[in-house]
């Protein structure tokens, strides 16, 4: 089994006919992804690598029964993307975009709200059922099937974690990255509860980093509702305060102690998740585990 | 990207709100020039963008020329928390009795943009919140409808703003999350607003840092960009285009990632090392940002070692692997030692191109930081 | 026993130090209404016939128990005053002013819909429970205690009818205005749900005018969900189509053969609603009733 | 409020829509130069605020200057469905290949605002909505949001417009609708939106219509707002104040709250009679208002009888009795017969001081209007 995206998700392609989206359709459909359409304004009709594409998101969901969306759209043009995907048949929406401006996003996650579709990223890489879809840019070759569930603010981490487990033998149930800007979709919290109730997850591994309060929220969330055992990471523990790196997210706020890595590492630890020094360690801890 | 205070002034007067008059200076004799002009008292104050200006003497009331002389000497050219002033604001003299705090922001725990106003203004706002957080009254704003009046005014009243000023201070409130929301700002803060005895409110000061994904639609304000200030490195990977930040240590870190390189300056340390900054080259990375990665890197005198962590993702290896075969190229002698791990998509292949002469390769990202510590060892 | 305000009604008025304001507050109280605060911002702490002014509803609400308000705030600012009324803790708004912007009010209808607060109105006479409580400007010496409801679009039309009942001795439950322009808060059906649900309401009168679909809306809801017999009366039969009388609503579309008297009238007739050619008449409907 | 085709077009071309050129003309001669100015063929359209004016003959397309002056001469100072023209729009004509419908109007059974967009533009759309239902796209819009990009581009390709024009005819809705919001418009409409060779969209009409009650923040839009052309006594009600609409029969009605006032025209209805006017003199109103408002009924020729019908809510009978004594007053001889029916807030008062010698007083709505209509049969 596995969370979200399985052998039945059908995907859309937004943004399908931009370098990025042709590229990452191929990789997605050579790993196994069942893309059965792409979505672009004013290009219906047209078909890419044989996808065929329509107008809108809500012509591919009916006349394809796609019933996820994978984001690929310019930044400026990223919300209203997202918004479409969010307003349309589609179950599960994943952004990929990077840079999309946060007051965007903030409208976005208001709609987030009343919508009944999941929204994964953005500026994120995506999710993986290892072996039966990939939506995103995740390299599938670094997976593979098994019984952990992987959750990470950061992409090229989650590579790292995941080869740490592959390499020893250790396969995924569901690997997703949700993203490391302020205003995401599917946070810690809706990861592992997905986790939680799914049977085939043995034990997840979770990366976070500096910035925020999610790992803290993801603690409490797992001291009190998880029996599935969790190993964690955190990135930025030498980041120094106030210091933008990369993310969005990763800035150590200062304020009430919250969003350090100390903050977070005790969060973890109190709720009895044990914290990798080295991305290695965590896959130590889940090794244990099973 | 952050305002200065008198960009941020500039443009919250055009939005209407009531900012003292003021004039910038870059010299002594502006300074005084500009203290004439508004008429004193004045406040000559350092345009750098830190906060507690006022307690490191980067702002000086003054009642005279002289005054004036000696304030803008003694702040023009002084190093304020590492930052040079280049630049005051010379700006008249608000004759206050009372403070209040006024901002807006985003509350990234709920996705949702916060206002906030508070009767503890003029003092560390971050100490207020930890200390006393009932003293500052929130109101959270659906980011589609806009802070409505009615929540300014009952936020201005929760937080008991004097009931004579009261309907102004929620005046200005909601004009700054007007200008929040219109100015893609992520952050707008005017901490004192002062109130004067005439029972105005008056903002003092003025913090607004602007989303820089979105200055793609904010002309006006990216034009207030300016060459980042001080680090000659930064500036470079700003023209770069690279998350880059430069730290204290004499490890060069070089990856792709922002997850990943954090994860790598943490290992350094974890193997007894200092970082000696953060390089994130980002996703996709070809031959030529990778050289200019390897440039940046160099150029940095406290830099002793290298190490270069790439997981392919977007990133190919054998991209990697011939950016680094180029930049290494150039010279006659490799400068520092370079440690190389590659993993992920193409790493076979960049491991084939790459130049195993000029660079020593490790397997592991745990080796492979180790290894590049151990290489600083000889130099401390 | 009445609907939505009675005996334990503790009433706010918000805009109670103007004029209108002033006038009906002592009327409201005259009539044994328990106004117990006014909310205008910037003059709390003063007092209006001895009713304490606060500076929010919020507050009224806190220090007052509050929980309804009625609203006689100028058109400019009425729907902020709307507004902060659905988001405070009274149940009830009674928004008596006239002239509201359109759009405004589409602005507050979109936040009735996730509020807990009930709106009345707005451009409406309010709502009287006769000899317990009365929101807003009706005359209430034309009332009388008795066991029929009354719902209508217009205010004086209201007292028409109210005026025929009351002179053959036959009292009301609770009347309510709910106003005449295009877009309100409590309509029709959401009024005969609740005289539905009041077992002391044995028969409801309904007066309606041309334009817009309530009627026929209401129709639909008494003949599928209503045993309590209703008799109802429509304005406008000889009214030219296009024409505007001076309610907003009162305008006859055109469009589909709704909106119109006879579409109305054809709708309640379908419904068993007797619909009466006067005033007169349908007080002699609802004694029938009786 | 309903703006003139030219003023509407003035309105949208200032948000960026594409508007064909064009020059208002009041007499022959400035057609002529209009037309020479834009370039023929041109449309030369009656500006009058009725539908259907091609239908009707007031708008023709010309040529050249001979057929300029005649259509412009044909058309200024014709009576068009009872309103006269004066001014007449030149208009560069568009070579279309296609017509659509846009527009957006106030959905209230929702509540909620709903743009639309048809590919059956050119023709009236009422009869395509009763007709056709689905040949018209809607997208319903959450005020505060907007219409959004994606729901513009979902209405315009589920309506079916072409593929090369979508976008364009998109973003047109989308602007339409900001106008809307912005303008506080209740109905916006475009119809046709042509759609030429070259694949571009041009908003070919404009009917705009303004929220009566926003004008006041609406400045530059009120300023557009013209005397009521046509007839001279709503032209006066206008000047009271009054809901006032003119009719054609004989019995004068004056009360107070539409719905009552509709309530007396439909029992002058029922009692075989015929009404004259809609006349709501509104809440509170004093003496004064009650004169003006008998003066009005009194200056209609065609009325035969006025029934005066007030059920006292907010207005008082005791200052509508002494309105209508005072009105009356000025008559040596009572013009047409008045009928009064004075009920509640203080009726008894209102009765005792009206003069009873010059009306008629009835104690119930129907038979008060029954008298009225029996003062007219004489006269019929």
């Amino acid at each position: 089994m596995s969370i979200l995206v399985d052998d039945d998700t059908r995907v859309v392609v937004q943004g399908i006919t931009g370098g990025e989206g042709q590229f990452h359709t191929e990789q997605m459909m050579s790993y196994g992804t069942n893309v059965v359409a792409g979505a672009v304004p004013g290009r219906g009709g047209q078909e890419v690598d044989g996808v065929p594409v329509y107008d809108t998101v809500e012509q591919a969901a009916r006349e394809e029964d796609a019933n996820a969306s994978v984001i690929f759209v310019p930044p400026a043009f990223a919300a209203d993307a997202v918004l479409e995907a969010l307003d349309s048949p589609v179950e599960l929406a994943v952004a990929i975009t990077e840079g999309i401006p946060q007051q965007d996003m903030a409208k976005v996650y208001a709609q987030l709200e009343v919508s009944d579709t999941d929204l994964i990223g953005p500026n994120c890489p995506g999710i993986i059922t290892p072996g039966e879809a990939k939506l995103g840019i995740l390299p599938g070759n670094i997976f593979a099937g098994g019984d952990v569930g992987l959750v990470s603010r950061s992409g090229t981490l989650t590579y790292q974690v995941v080869d740490n487990l592959t390499q020893r033998g250790i396969g995924q149930t569901t690997a997703i990255g949700i993203g490391g800007d302020p205003i995401i979709g599917t946070d810690f919290v809706d990861a592992l509860a997905y986790f939680e109730d799914d049977p085939d997850t043995k034990a997840v591994a979770m990366c976070g980093e500096i910035g925020g309060q999610d790992e803290e929220e993801a603690a409490a969330f797992i001291g009190d509702h998880m029996d599935t055992p969790v190993a964690g990471f955190i990135a930025g523990r030498t980041a120094p305060p106030g210091k933008r790196m990369g993310h969005a997210g990763a800035i150590v706020s200062g304020g009430g102690g919250t969003g350090t890595a100390e903050s977070k590492i005790q969060a973890l630890d109190d709720a009895g998740v044990p914290v990798g020094d080295t991305p290695n360690e965590v896959a130590d801890h889940i090794e244990a585990f099973l | 990207m952050k305002l200065h205070e008198y960009q941020a002034k500039g443009v919250f007067a055009g939005a209407g709100l009531p900012v003292p008059e003021s004039r910038l200076a870059s010299t002594v004799d502006e300074a005084v020039a500009a203290a004439d002009e508004i008429g004193y008292p004045v406040a000559v104050k350092a345009q750098v963008q830190v906060g507690g200006r006022g307690k490191a003497g980067g702002i000086e009331l003054v009642e005279n020329e002289t005054e004036t002389r000696e304030a803008a000497a003694a702040i023009l050219g002084m190093d304020l928390k590492g930052l040079h002033v280049d630049r005051v604001l010379v700006e008249s003299a608000v004759d206050f009795v009372d403070e209040l705090y006024a901002g807006v922001t985003m509350d990234r725990a709920k996705g949702e943009p916060v206002a906030m106003v508070s009767t503890e203004g003029g003092v560390d706002i971050e100490e207020v919140a930890a200390e006393n957080p009932d003293a500052i009254a929130r109101e959270h704003v659906d980011p589609a409808s806009g802070l409505q009046p009615y929540q300014a005014r009952r936020a201005v009243f929760e937080a008991g703003v004097d009931r004579e000023v009261a309907t102004d201070v929620a005046r200005v409130l909601t004009t700054l999350y007007d200008l929040w929301a219109e100015r893609d700002a992520t952050e707008i803060e005017v901490n004192p607003v002062m109130v004067t005895a005439d029972d105005d409110a008056v903002c003092a000061d003025a913090v607004m840092n602007v989303d820089d994904d979105a200055l793609f639609r904010q002309s006006e304000l990216a034009a207030m960009e300016e060459e980042a200030a001080g680090d000659e490195l930064e500036a470079k990977a700003n023209e770069y285009g690279f998350d880059y930040v430069r730290l204290s240590g004499n490890v060069g870190i070089i990856g792709n990632g922002a997850g990943l390189v954090m994860t790598t300056l943490d290992l350094v340390d974890y193997f007894g090392g200092t970082p000696a900054n953060f390089l994130d080259i980002g996703g996709g990375a070809k031959a030529e940002r990778v050289t200019n990665a390897l440039d940046m890197v160099f150029s940095d005198e406290n830099v002793d070692s290298v190490v270069f962590n790439i997981f392919g993702g977007i990133t190919r290896g054998d991209e990697v692997a011939k950016g680094i075969n180029e930049a290494l190229a150039q010279f006659d002698e490799i400068p520092k030692p370079v440690v190389v791990r590659l993993a992920g998509t193409n790493a076979t292949e960049g491991m084939e191109i790459l130049n195993t002469d000029l660079v020593t390769v490790e397997e592991t990202l745990e080796s492979a930081v180790e290894r590049a510590v151990e290489y600083t060892e000889g130099n401390q």
